[in-house]
């Protein structure tokens, strides 16, 4: 029993480690943001969570165990919404995932958000395709390069 | 007399002289708003500081040490009094000019209306005491202090009018005299201190020692000695002159005690004390640099002359005279021999006495004719008869012609330059001698013999004598010239006992 | 193992700070910051240093990182070069301050050996082998901190302190009689859009408060006491500002209550000094507390523990209100002013911003 | 019992007065506290001070732990002098703050001001008492960090980066220190100073000769010493100083220049003699040989910026960049005369610049400013204020009856005792300059006229003119009857200098 658990605790932290190292690579390699962004999600979650399990299988019902659930609750909770905000500010900022038509993504962003967020949008847009004439643009750009979302 | 010696002891002599002008000042102060009680103070103080320095010469001619350790700040910082001839001499003579230059004063500020007449009593005394410490002083330190506390005592008289030339002329005044005092005779003062070990004054100079040792060069103390001679700006060696004639905005009683008696006698003094009591005669005889420092004095004194000539405000012509007079008492110190330093010595003595009473002349004629220049005084010695023989005998005392005191001590000075065998000193003593004839004589002859301005020109107002106090200082003072003459065995004998070795 | 390991986080060290360098972006410096910061923690833990690691995790990582947000949202990301030859200059002070201190570590003892002066000084063994009798406190750390070396920390409050007081004087804002008119965008905060964000980061908060007051009271233990436990309820406080904008968490604790909070804490830690003077000890001497001398350290030691803890925590939440605030006051106002612009200029008022 | 832990109290009643500031709230509450504390801080520093000079050094073990388990705090001569410094500056200053700090500070920040100049004040007093490396450094941050706070806690939004400045100078010094600090607690093992001190004596574990002898040893020092001389402000690390005591308000401009580089030279002794004393550092690095050149070249260069300077208070600031070189040329010479000198020009420098910049502050509350142009013939007007300025300056040229001169010909005899001719001759170059600077602000002040249709001024307020009145008749009371401070300043010289003998 002891050897089945040892033999399959090590199978998870090893395959938990490969795919870190993997994702990783992918982190480094891949061309851009989105697609880092999935290599790196698959890390903070699946990744971690083999190797904490792995653990767990390791320690056996203790206290430690219960601890390192926690760990992985806790990683399971805040790293998928950082990606998540990650992914949105991203967005708002005006970058794209490859492939998609970017009007598309602009009309699902603008609907439903308040004034501000939809300025910000508008500015993104502005930026990908510059308006003919350069206005008498006001020098301090509010909000542009992300404003404070607590303000 | 003695019961001044019964009355006091010396000790009690010794501070009483300098604490009493600072009480004077402070019952000016006190009493400011009643001018007679306040002028009646001031001259009570001067006499009681006569009195004190008067008890303090009776001491010393009954051979009793005089000497009072004050207190030390700092390590080689002590505040120490100690009396020998040279002090002893040059504060009586500012101690008895004091309190007829008070007399004078209050006639003189009356006349003229001047305004803060409280302060100017009051920081009067304070610059006495100071000058009175200067004199008592037992080493170079507490000298300096004195010299310092003199320079910023006198400011506020030297800038009394207030006006735009008051402190124009003020400013230069603290410049050049703070400036070397602080930047040449402090660095004299103690680098005599880091050679020696000490300031205070030997007879016989403390420098010798280290030079015999072999610690420092001649050269160093050549140049130490420079330092001296410029530094202490007072004695107004060309070209630290300057400040002297824009002194003279003054009010003139502090012109006639202050700027020819006791400020710029404060400055030779230190230059005596110095080549005397420091570096010692022997010393500053084989110091090359003696020679090129007398020449620059010789210099100042022949220069000197020549510029008063040329000027006709009375008061400038009168400090230029000074600062001629001044460099003699230099070079008397600097020729080094002893009847030159004795000639010095006495020069201090009859100079006051004679230049104070030329200032007190050209008071007079302002306060009264209200005249300040040389051209406007023909004729005027018939208004004012006792004002111009007073000047006529103060103006043959700093020529140095009998009946005055001026003869002796000019003649000891030409004899010491003759001795020490410097020709071309003689010849600027004897030049400068001459020019002065012209220029000081030739203004009694003026008022006396040439004939007052016709009506076209402007006949003189009729303005009567000077007051009445202006009156009896200037004959006391002149009188005190002719007194030189008659009697000088007391101060030739205090000079003599500078020069001499203590036993 | 341990020194490849040591290796290994020192070149990230010096690789990131050299980045945070020659980067020309503000935002990526702070990031990289923070990064380094954490590394820093990391290091500190392989060095058995846990509780430092901790407050540099909270302070480093977290806080000043939002500090330093906060900071260049109000002035811009961007850096000018600066001329080369002050460049030349600060490079060249670097080089000498490197070399002295690569001199100066040439005759020290190797890390952790046993001979160093580190050791075998006398009171080395005294904190090893006396004090837990002494005191019955199992940390280490804590009795040095609070007892022996009890004064520093008294000063080290202060220091906190100081930078508090420091804070409010210099950017607080003034109690306003007539407030700034808020623009309607900003009332709700900026977490409505978040939605995802606002409702997981939520749940966080209560066990971070929790963990706070572990930390707090656990000092005599594990790792923790008031500093630790300072920064990261403050941490928490910054969690729920930045989700549901100042204003509300200025509604919840108002700055005023902090402020009392901030005097209050260095009063405790200094009133349990003079309380030891008057029962007649020395100060801070916590044995005089009570009638078993380690009865007394405890209490005092668990006393001070609360003054820093309050201190700390209630200085590091009225820096992030304070700036927090002063960046709304400048956002809203420079929105304010672009909109009145941008009114005059054109009839619609959504194209303008 | 007072007098039992009078040396702990006499720190710790204003620091934790200074949160007792905040909790009242208001700037009248605030102000009375730390008057109350800071009065009794001097009541207790003279009860040290006479103590001291009695029964030698003091110390008290902080938290009952005996060192070098537990901080010692041990006061000496040196230290007691410099803490009757910071408490009277202290003690003269508040009372003045009450109308100068109205005027020039807004009014919700007052509760605030008064904790940082608390604080301020406890972190001075700490550096002066302890005798503990770290906690040294602990008070030194206390203080820095409250000093850069009440620099720009004024309206003068020029003080802000001022302070700034000074903050990121002032902690490369702090850090400097701390640095030194680790290299020694690495080579001993121990904070204690005294214990320091005997251990770098000692030979090595290794058998290497004397620790202090050791690479890290003298790295440890040369930090100390470069991190000490930014804070002392010695030339060239004295960029930051000009700026603050400018544009800080004026309150602080005066509690500052009077006592916080007096502290850090204090500081200084401290590494210099009561660290490494025995192993005396004047041997083990060439610090007199580049110590006097950089102070005397600082006095001089210091003097000559001052002269051409329009604004009053940086005038005054370039002017304690020289006098504190004067302060380090005595410590260079690493002579118990130049010592001494340097103890009590001290004193005597905080007296002065105390004075100085309570008087400008005086003109500054009634004319808001500090432009040499706009004072034209204010002095006339403000009399006692001007009277006090005159004496301040007098002093600060070193005219003799003024506490300037007895410090400076204290200084000027223990330079030529070791015959530094040169020396001796540039700082009175060095004075002569300062005759201009200080010539042209009273000057400026009194012989000027005032611009016509200038509204008239009042002389200001009794509160503030009478504690400038006190430091100014300190002056002269400190140049005529001086022998005291003179006495202590040498005893304390000769204290510091015994410990490095063995």
């Amino acid at each position: 029993m002891s050897l089945l658990l040892d033999v399959l605790s090590w199978v998870l932290l090893l395959s938990g480690g490969l795919l870190s190292i993997v994702s990783a690579f992918g982190v480094l390699r891949l061309p851009e943001l989105f697609q880092r962004m999935h290599s790196a999600t698959i890390l903070d979650t699946l990744g971690a969570g083999l190797v904490l399990s792995g653990l767990i299988l390791q320690a056996g019902f203790t206290v430690i165990s219960f601890k390192l659930f926690l760990v992985f609750l806790l990683l399971a909770l805040t790293t998928t919404t950082a990606a998540h905000a990650l992914a949105k500010s991203a967005l708002a900022d005006g970058i794209y995932p490859k492939g998609i038509d970017p009007e598309v993504v602009r009309a699902g962003l603008s609907e439903g958000l308040p004034g501000r967020q939809r300025i910000a949008t508008d500015r993104a847009r502005e930026r990908v395709a510059p308006p003919a004439s350069p206005q008498e643009d006001p020098p301090p750009q509010p909000s542009e390069e992300g404003g404070p979302p607590w303000a | 007399m003695g019961w001044l010696l019964e009355w006091m002891s010396v000790e009690v002599a010794l501070l009483a002289a300098l604490v009493s002008p600072l009480a004077g000042a402070a019952l000016v102060v006190a009493l400011g708003p009643n001018p007679n009680a306040r002028d009646g103070s001031s001259l009570v103080a001067g006499v009681v500081t006569f009195l004190c320095v008067l008890r303090i010469a009776m001491a010393l001619q009954a051979g009793e040490p005089v000497a009072m350790e004050l207190w030390e700040p700092t390590p080689g910082l002590l505040f120490a009094l100690e009396v020998e001839p040279l002090g002893l001499l040059f504060a009586l003579v500012a101690s008895l000019l004091w309190p007829i230059t008070t007399l004078y004063a209050i006639g003189y500020m009356r006349a003229h209306h001047e305004e803060h007449q409280t302060r100017f009593f009051a920081f009067f005394a304070i610059t006495i005491s100071a000058v009175l410490a200067l004199a008592f002083s037992a080493n170079l330190a507490s000298l300096f202090v004195c010299y310092e506390a003199i320079t910023l005592a006198t400011f506020p008289l030297v800038t009394h009018s207030n006006d735009r030339t008051a402190w124009r002329a003020g400013r230069v005044y603290l410049g050049i005299l703070m400036g070397t005092s602080v930047g040449l005779l402090l660095f004299g003062v103690l680098g005599v201190h880091a050679l020696a070990g000490t300031t205070r004054f030997t007879p016989g100079g403390v420098l010798a020692g280290p030079l015999a040792d072999g610690n420092v060069s001649k050269a160093t103390l050549g140049v130490l000695l420079g330092l001296f001679v410029f530094g202490a700006a007072k004695a107004a060696v060309m070209p630290f002159h300057r400040w002297l004639p824009n002194a003279m905005v003054a009010p003139t009683p502090v012109s006639a005690l202050l700027h020819a008696v006791a400020v710029v006698k404060a400055g030779v003094f230190t230059i005596l004390k110095v080549v005397v009591y420091i570096f010692g005669l022997d010393l500053v005889r084989e110091l090359h640099a003696h020679t090129l420092l007398l020449y620059v004095a010789g210099f100042t004194v022949v220069a000197a002359s020549v510029i008063a000539m040329h000027k006709d405000n009375l008061k400038e012509r009168l400090a230029y005279s000074t600062i001629g007079q001044l460099s003699y008492i230099v070079l008397g110190a600097l020729l080094v021999a002893p009847e030159s330093v004795q000639g010095a010595g006495l020069h201090i003595a009859a100079h006051a006495a004679g230049k104070i009473t030329l200032f007190f002349g050209a008071g007079a004629l302002l306060v009264t004719a209200h005249k300040k220049y040389v051209s406007e005084l023909d004729g005027i010695g018939r208004q004012m008869p006792i004002t111009m023989a007073c000047f006529a005998i103060g103006s043959l005392s700093i020529i140095g012609l009998p009946p005055t005191g001026g003869m002796w001590s000019k003649l000891l000075l030409i004899e010491g330059a003759y001795h020490a065998g410097h020709g071309p000193v003689v010849v600027a003593l004897l030049i400068s001698s001459l020019l002065s004839v012209v220029y000081l004589l030739s203004i009694p002859v003026r008022a006396f013999l040439r004939p007052a301005p016709t009506a076209q020109t402007g006949e003189h107002p009729h303005h009567g004598p000077a007051p009445w106090t202006c009156r009896i200082a200037m004959v006391l003072t002149a009188g005190l010239s002719v007194w030189l003459f008659l009697f000088p065995d007391f101060l030739y004998d205090l000079v003599v006992r500078m020069t001499e070795p203590t036993p | 193992m341990g020194v490849a390991i040591d290796i290994i986080l020192l070149l990230f060290l010096l690789s990131i700070a050299f980045a945070a360098c020659v980067t020309r972006n503000l935002f990526s410096a702070a990031m990289l910051f923070g990064i380094f910061s954490l590394i820093s923690a990391t290091l500190f833990v392989v060095l058995d240093a846990v509780d430092v690691a901790m407050t540099e995790a909270a302070v480093g990582t977290g806080v000043s990182t939002i500090l330093i947000l906060i900071t260049l949202a109000s002035t811009g990301y961007r850096v000018s070069p600066r001329p080369a030859g002050r460049q030349v200059l600060a490079l060249a002070v670097s080089v000498v301050l490197g070399a002295t201190m690569v001199y100066g570590t040439l005759d020290m003892p190797s890390l952790g050996s046993p001979d160093a002066p580190v050791h075998t000084h006398p009171i080395a063994q005294y904190y090893t082998e006396v004090s837990p009798v002494e005191m019955g406190i199992p940390n280490m750390v804590t009795p040095l901190l609070a007892s022996y070396r009890g004064y520093d920390t008294l000063g080290e409050t202060a220091v906190v302190f100081t930078a508090g007081i420091g804070v409010l004087a210099l950017i607080g804002r003034r109690r306003r009689k007539d407030p700034l008119p808020i623009v309607e965008e900003f009332r709700e905060g900026g977490a409505n859009r978040h939605r995802v964000l606002r409702v997981i980061s939520k749940q966080l908060i209560p066990p971070i408060l929790l963990y706070a007051c572990y930390v707090q009271a656990h000092g005599d233990f594990g790792p923790g006491g008031g500093f630790q436990a300072g920064v990261i309820f403050a941490s928490g406080l910054m969690l729920f500002m930045l989700l549901f904008g100042v204003e509300h968490a200025r509604r919840i604790i108002r700055p005023v209550v902090l402020e009392k909070l901030i005097a209050l804490g260095l009063l405790i830690y200094g009133g349990v000094g003079l309380v030891n003077i008057l029962q007649g000890g020395a100060f801070l001497d916590y044995r005089t507390l009570a009638h078993d001398p380690q009865h007394g350290l405890h209490y005092g030691i668990l006393t001070i523990e609360l003054g820093v803890g309050i201190t700390v925590a209630a200085v590091i939440t009225t820096i992030i209100y304070s700036f927090a605030s002063h960046l709304r006051d400048h956002v809203m106002q420079r929105t304010l002013r672009l909109r009145q612009g941008a009114d005059a200029a054109q009839t619609s008022p959504e194209s303008g911003a | 019992m007072i007098a039992e832990h009078a040396i702990i109290l006499v720190v710790v009643l204003p620091l934790l007065v200074a949160p007792l500031c905040v909790l009242l709230g208001r700037g009248t509450l605030a102000w009375g506290a730390a008057t109350l504390a800071v009065w009794s801080s001097f009541g207790l520093a003279l009860h040290l001070l006479g103590r001291v000079l009695e029964e030698g050094v003091l110390r008290y073990q902080l938290g009952g732990w005996a060192p070098p388990v537990g901080i010692e705090y041990r006061l000496d001569l040196a230290g007691a002098l410099v803490m009757t410094i910071v408490t009277a500056i202290g003690a003269v200053v508040l009372p003045y703050s009450f109308a100068s700090v109205r005027r020039e500070i807004d009014e919700h920040r007052h509760a605030w001001f008064y904790a940082c100049l608390l604080l301020c004040f406890a972190g001075l007093l700490g550096i002066t008492v302890t005798g503990d490396a770290f906690n040294l450094f602990v008070s030194l941050e206390i203080s820095s960090l409250a000093t850069y706070v009440l620099v720009s806690i004024g309206r003068d939004r020029r003080a802000l980066t001022a302070a700034f400045r000074y903050l990121l100078l002032g902690t490369v010094g702090a850090t400097f220190y701390l640095i030194g600090v680790g290299f020694l607690y690495q080579m001993t093992g121990t904070l204690n100073m005294e214990d320091m001190a005997r251990i770098l004596t000692e030979a090595r574990p290794d058998g290497l000769g004397p620790v202090h002898s050791t690479k890290t040893v003298r790295a440890a020092l040369a930090f100390l010493t470069v991190g000490t001389f930014l804070k002392i402000a010695l030339f060239p690390l004295h960029v930051w100083l000009p700026n603050v005591y400018a544009y800080a308000p004026s309150v602080v401009s005066a509690f500052l220049s009077a006592t916080a580089t007096k502290v850090a030279i204090l500081v200084l002794l401290r590494v210099f003699y009561t660290v490494d004393g025995k192993a005396t550092p004047f041997d083990a690095l060439p610090i007199a040989d580049t110590m006097v050149p950089l102070a005397i070249v600082g006095a001089l260069v210091a003097s000559f910026v001052a002269i051409y300077q329009r604004d009053v208070k940086r005038l005054l600031a370039y002017s304690s960049i020289a006098q504190v070189g004067y302060m380090a040329i005595g410590i260079g010479l690493a002579t118990q005369a130049g010592l001494a000198a340097s103890l009590l020009h001290m004193i005597n420098h905080a007296i002065m610049k105390g004075t100085l910049f309570l008087a400008v502050g005086c003109i500054v509350y009634r004319v808001g400013q500090t432009r040499l142009e706009g004072l034209r013939g204010v002095g006339r007007e403000m009399p006692l204020t001007s009277t006090a300025l005159v004496l301040g300056g007098l002093s600060l040229i070193g005219v003799p009856l003024t506490a300037g001169f007895v410090s400076k010909w204290a200084l000027l005899q223990a330079v030529l005792a070791d015959s530094h001719w040169i020396v001796a001759a540039l700082i009175l170059l060095s004075s002569l300059l300062s005759i201009l600077y200080v010539g042209q602000v009273i000057h400026v002040l009194l012989l000027r006229k005032r611009p016509p249709g200038a509204a008239p001024i009042q002389e200001a307020p009794l509160w503030m003119v009478l504690p400038t009145l006190v430091l100014a008749i300190g002056n002269l009371w400190f140049g005529i009857a001086s022998d005291q401070a003179a006495e202590v300043s040498r005893q304390a010289a000769e204290f510091l200098i015994r410990e490095v003998a063995p």
